[in-house]
């Protein structure tokens, strides 16, 4: 391991990318199959895992260089708490309409956002990006907020199905997975109102990297948001991407919706998600997103 | 009892609980994707045979399940022995050994992997941490249990306590140091596949688990690796039985002596 | 174990602070956040959960909302699993019959780990106390299962031969012979057990649903990157396990009590 | 009427008992004796339905039995490993009167009763470990006697007592004997014993493939006493008689 | 020389020995006789340093002990339980010979011939369970002599032996004895036998708080002979005063 500093075989540094098997890191495959990364000089290597959070010890290691898809809201809290020297390398994904929905069951008494209030909504984990954006949604519209329940994506269906909750927070693919298999309707689009454009991950890694490997995280940088270009440019080219990485089928693949892939990242769009983050409670003091996006 | 029979028996045991998952899964209380009838995965897990990647991830794991058993009992066996035999070590090693021992490996996985790393050296010191304690103690009760007459003879023939303990306390020990590897063994492949479910990184049994996991239809994937999971320790199991009947002999009861008295029967 | 007597009691409170001492040196040496010194993981905890009124035992309410929750499902689970290990455990010692028939069964269940079982919990057990007993329980009743079954086993063979001359009924035998000379070796299986019960407390509180407890306090701070509170947490669980431990020695010392191992025979 | 029809027993490849036939009439005292190793306890065992007789079969009042038979007692060789040790003497002394149905009230004042016949008042509230070899032996015999057996087998029961006591319960032996009528099968490799409490004498061959090499009526008196009747002619012709079985002459 | 000086031992608070002084000169033969109960297990594991003498001391050769002495060898009365039951009979019995530093091979070897002058030749690869009562004991017998103690402690160690066999192991013993010179203290309840086999025989008192009631030196001539010594009128005498002292008398 300990990827980034040897260059490889032929003369490219090598580097680890630990990545969620998801659509927030579609443009990071695309780079690796479009030669994006080998232009810039990088051997880029992606290592799966299942939760961003579930690198942070192997990036701390040195085990991989850089997190794909890294949620905003747990990294931020780390670096607020000291964990992690956080630097962004580019921005992943944002918000966008129908990439993340609240879901009852089709013969389900809620009609409208507003009866959630008090209701139990399942979410992947709690207190983190899901429950941060549903309320500022539910805040702006003047309801109540619900109770949140923490279940598994893959798990909502069966407890949407057996009444064990009222309402169900997910997000692509399973979103459509869930409405097709078991007649859920969509109550409100988590992606809309205050939620929509919020960015919800980012490619990261540490501050030490970046001042050891500045020509590799800024080549990094390049690729992916070279990539982010191309996908927002043509979902198509995401669509046939995702079954390769990920276990969506092709089918699946051709209807779910896509987030939005920035091109450039944005520390406007970071204040605001803090703000948010601040107002709710996730983070205790202001965090300057402005410097620690790399160079 | 013929071995003939208890194979019947077991195979007739297999054969209900396979019949009740079945029948369960096809009743249709809930969906057919959510929890897949007991033949569907059972034909996966074989399909999975197949799989050379899988039978690679099946590698990785057992090569993690071995190290970490081994090292368990490297230590806790000669541990045992030294606090069971010298009753100061006990006493002052008590409260530090009661207090570490109800931490939870699960809880432990982000502490230890920000000391080693993601990996087999984590995984390896996780599954070694928690399969330590029922060596240990089995090791600790079995020694109490030593026939004090036993113990007695050995210094009378002017054997130090070293030698009592190697030949007398320790021998009369192995059987229940046995039965300490034996619940290691089955808590160790438990913790190899749930480390690896739970940090979600690497290769192994438990990240083919924690992938379908991920998947919008990956249940019967995930009970595939259960049923693989099961059959893993069944072998185990099965294995360290054998092993011990062949050691052990003289603590089993004489077959015929016991005649139709005879029960004992061995995990 | 170990006779009660004042020089181990003190002896082993002392090696406990000097540990803990070691700890704070060199914590506060190496000062990371990832290792804080024992001290201020004692004031986060005295802050979280022990600064409440004298008339709620000082309790705060989040540690009335976290510790008693937990405490009740490790209790029932651990009771279930003592219960059901040490009836079946006696079971398949004693009969050979049982024991072929459950045989296959019980050793593939024992190796399943309870992680991969999630999806069939949430169909099986409604959310929240319920699935999380279930999961503390099917994963702690093996050591006992497997150290009664082998005390059962071990009973003295002559010893079996006089009560059967005694024509002792079958639950006379049980509870005259096999009970007793199968005790320590369920005590042994109990503690262990009694151990598992905690680590499965903890990941029962990750199951789906959940929301309150020890468990979930500890990872929802990992997820959060509270490491302090991680660390409050573990001391709290390494405490608990010691005072629980502590009861179960007692409750043992009076069942087993001196008899343990007079002249048993291997 | 205790009948064995050549009954024959091996472990293994080794022959330990070789077509032992006996048939003991209800009431009768019958003394085994034999050379260590021959196979008495084994033979003993065997009428106790604790192993299966491989060849032959054993009756007792003409139908054949399987298992342990009703009102049975035992004295087992090895006393000591025979008490349970989480028992107190006295609750392992009236262990067996539970198949009596008595209430544990009177149960345990039986059990007292016995164990101080078998001069043990003291000891009925210490647990077996706490006791001397020959108390364990004591406490086995007050356990076969106070369950009122209708078939009695007892192995080397005075084994680890010293003279006195050993003839004090020789005594206490025959007197609850008269009382009632117990088939009694006594192991024993004391010579003058096994013709002082016999009614007959049966000698067994040296293993492997023990058999009955000498059947002795004993005709002395049934009233018995230490000291007369060791003194007879009779008892000391019988002796040697034994004695001259024992070692094959 | 062994000394014991009013050594005394209780167990909680029942008094089992109570001052016992003897002085045992090396090489001599001390047959110790009493009633069940009275203390000679326990003032043998005294005297082995199994358990402390709560009161007195105990010298050998002038220096006390602490600990269990060197050279020592024990048959215990419960010599089915005292045999290690993982180990064959043979590396039961070779198993003191580690201390003499022999080769496996050596100590095998040795073990074999002793378990042949015991009568088992036979059972040399068996596991203790497989024997008789009476084969384990003289298991634990070959065991305590093949180590050539200089000090050996013997309790009823033909307990559970046919009197054929018993006589052939007195004779056995009395023939090691005259070869080495080793002080051997032996408990038994048969007074024939303290006598036999005895330089000296003491009694104890029935306990509680047993003490030494009777000290008497055999001047019985030194080979001895089953037939011919148990005829002498010295003999005689002597048994019959063992007796009176035992019952009190
Ligand atoms: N561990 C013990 N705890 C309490 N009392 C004991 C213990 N061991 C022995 N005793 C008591 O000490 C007394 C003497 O016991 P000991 O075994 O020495 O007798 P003994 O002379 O060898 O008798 P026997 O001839 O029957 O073997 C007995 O009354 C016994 O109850
Ligand atoms: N479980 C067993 N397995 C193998 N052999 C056995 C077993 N039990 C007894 N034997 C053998 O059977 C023979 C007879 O044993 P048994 O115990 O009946 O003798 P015994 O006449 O009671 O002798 P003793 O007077 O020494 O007690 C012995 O040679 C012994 O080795
Ligand atoms: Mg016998
Ligand atoms: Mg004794």
């Amino acid at each position: 391991d300990g990827g980034g500093k040897p260059p490889s075989g032929d003369g490219r540094q090598q580097l680890t990318v630990a990545a969620l098997p998801l659509t927030d890191s579609a443009a990071l495959y695309l780079a690796r199959d479009r030669g994006l990364f080998a232009k810039e000089g990088l051997d880029v290597r992606v290592q799966p895992v299942q939760q961003s959070i579930q690198a942070l010890p192997a990036l701390l290691k040195g085990q991989v260089d850089v997190i794909a898809s890294a949620n905003y809201v747990t990294y931020f809290q780390a670096y607020e708490k000291g964990t992690l020297d956080l630097r962004i390398l580019a921005e992943g994904v944002r918000i966008a309409p129908h990439m993340m929905d609240v879901l009852v069951p089709g013969d389900s008494p809620l009609k409208s956002p507003a009866d959630l209030a008090g209701k139990k909504v399942a979410v992947a984990v709690l207190n983190n990006i899901q429950s941060l954006t549903l309320n500022a949604i539910l805040d702006a519209r003047g309801a109540g907020r619900p109770v949140y329940r923490q279940i598994l994506f893959p798990q909502m269906g069966p407890a949407l199905d057996r009444g064990q909750v009222d309402a169900v927070h997910a997000v692509e693919p399973f979103e459509t997975a869930i409405q097709g298999e078991s007649g859920a309707r969509v109550l409100l689009d988590a992606g809309s109102g205050p939620a929509r454009g919020l960015p919800a991950s980012g490619y990261i890694t540490t501050r030490d990297f970046v001042d050891k490997h500045p020509k590799a995280a800024a080549g990094f940088r390049r690729a992916v948001e070279a990539a982010s270009r191309l996908a927002a440019g043509d979902p198509g080219a995401v669509r046939t991407e995702l079954p390769k990485y990920a276990k969506v089928s092709a089918a699946q693949a051709e209807s779910i919706h896509l987030p939005a892939y920035p091109a450039t990242a944005d520390p406007a769009a970071l204040r605001r998600l803090i703000r948010l983050m601040r107002a709710q409670g996730l983070l205790e003091k202001d965090v300057d997103p402005a410097p620690l996006l790399a160079k | 009892m013929t071995r003939r029979q208890d194979v019947l028996l077991g195979l007739l045991g297999s054969a209900a609980a396979f019949g009740v998952c079945e029948a369960v899964a096809r009743a249709g209380f809930v969906r057919r994707s959510y929890l897949p009838p007991a033949s569907q995965v059972l034909a996966r897990a074989v399909r999975l045979a197949g799989d050379p990647a899988f039978l690679d991830g099946i590698g990785v794991t057992l090569r993690a399940w071995a190290l970490g058993l081994g090292l368990a009992c490297a230590v806790a066996v000669p541990l045992g022995l030294l606090l069971g035999a010298v009753p100061v070590v006990e006493a002052a090693a008590r409260a530090v050994i009661e207090f570490l021992r109800p931490l939870p490996s699960v809880a432990l996985i982000p502490l230890v992997s920000l000391l080693l790393g993601s990996g087999t050296r984590t995984e390896v010191t996780l599954i070694a941490y928690a399969s330590l304690w029922p060596v240990l103690f089995n090791t600790v009760y079995g020694l109490g249990e030593t026939d004090p007459l036993a113990k007695d003879t050995l210094r009378a023939f002017g054997s130090g306590r070293l030698a009592v303990l190697l030949r007398v306390e320790l021998p009369a020990t192995a059987p229940f140091i046995a039965a300490g590897v034996r619940i290691s063994a089955a808590v160790a492949l438990i913790l190899a596949v749930a480390t690896e479910i739970l940090s979600g990184f690497g290769q192994g049994l438990g990240i083919f688990i924690a992938q379908a996991e991920t998947a919008t239809d990956g249940t019967r994937d995930v009970l595939a690796g259960v049923v693989w999971a099961g059959a893993l320790g069944l072998v185990i199991n099965g294995v360290l039985v054998r092993a011990e009947r062949r050691l052990f002999a003289w603590a089993l009861e004489p077959r015929e002596t016991a005649g139709r008295l005879r029960r004992g029967l061995r995990w | 174990m170990v006779r009660r007597t004042a020089l181990p009691l003190v002896l082993r409170w002392a090696v406990l602070l000097v540990a803990v001492a070691c700890w704070e040196v060199a914590a506060r040496a190496r000062d990371s956040v990832y290792f804080p010194p024992p001290l201020r993981i004692a004031r986060h905890a005295h802050a979280l959960w022990f600064s409440g009124n004298a008339g709620h035992l000082f309790l705060t309410p989040a540690a009335v909302d976290t510790i008693l929750p937990s405490l009740g499902r490790m209790v029932s689970g651990f009771v279930l699993a003592a219960v059901a290990g040490i009836v079946l455990g006696i079971a398949v010692g004693r009969s050979p019959r049982v024991y072929a028939l459950c045989n296959p069964v019980l050793q593939f269940a024992r190796a399943v780990p309870p992680p991969a079982l999630v999806p069939v919990f949430v169909v099986v057990f409604d959310f929240g106390t319920p699935m999380q007993v279930a999961s503390i329980v099917f994963s702690a009743v093996w050591p006992v299962l497997v150290n009664s079954a082998e005390g059962a086993r071990a009973t003295d063979p002559l010893r079996l031969q006089v009560v059967a001359v005694l024509r002792l009924t079958a639950p006379e035998r049980l509870w005259f012979l096999i009970l007793p000379s199968a005790l320590p070796r369920i005590f042994a299986g109990l503690r262990l057990s009694l151990s598992l019960c905690l680590i499965l407390m903890v990941f029962s509180e990750l199951l789906p649903g959940s929301d309150n407890g020890i468990g979930f306090t500890l990872t929802d701070a990992q997820t959060r990157s509270d490491l302090l509170t991680v660390w409050a947490a573990l001391v709290l669980l390494g405490a608990l396990g010691h005072l629980l431990n502590t009861g179960l020695l007692a409750i043992e010392k009076r069942l087993v009590g001196p008899t343990a191992s007079a002249g048993r025979t291997a | 009427m205790l009948r064995l029809d050549s009954v024959s027993r091996h472990f293994g490849d080794q022959h330990v008992l070789d077509g032992i036939s006996l048939t003991v009439p209800d009431g009768q005292l019958l003394s085994v004796v034999g050379p260590s190793g021959c196979g008495k306890s084994t033979l003993l065992r065997t009428i106790a339905g604790l192993l299966p007789a491989q060849e032959g079969t054993i009756t007792i009042d003409g139908t054949p039995v399987h298992g342990v038979p009703e009102r049975l007692a035992v004295v087992f060789q090895e006393y000591g490993r025979s008490l349970l040790p989480w028992l107190t003497v006295r609750d392992n002394v009236a262990l067996p009167l539970r198949r009596r149905g008595l209430g544990r009230a009177a149960r345990r004042a039986e059990a007292e009763t016995m164990l101080e016949r078998v001069g043990l008042r003291g000891a009925a509230r210490r647990h077996p470990r706490e006791l001397s070899g020959g108390m364990q032996q004591r406490v086995a015999l007050a356990r076969a006697l106070v369950c009122r057996p209708s078939l009695l087998l007892m192995d080397e029961p005075f084994g680890s007592l010293d003279a006195g006591t050993r003839e004090d319960l020789e005594d206490l032996l025959l007197e609850l004997h008269r009382g009632r009528d117990a088939t009694i099968v006594f192991v024993t490799h004391d010579i003058d014993e096994s013709v002082y409490v016999g009614d007959r004498v049966v000698v067994l061959s040296p293993g492997p493939g023990s058999r009955v090499v000498r059947d002795l009526s004993v005709g002395l008196p049934g009233e018995r006493d230490q000291l007369t009747t060791r003194g007879l002619p009779g008892f000391v012709e019988l002796r040697t008689e034994v004695g001259r079985a024992l070692r094959g002459r």
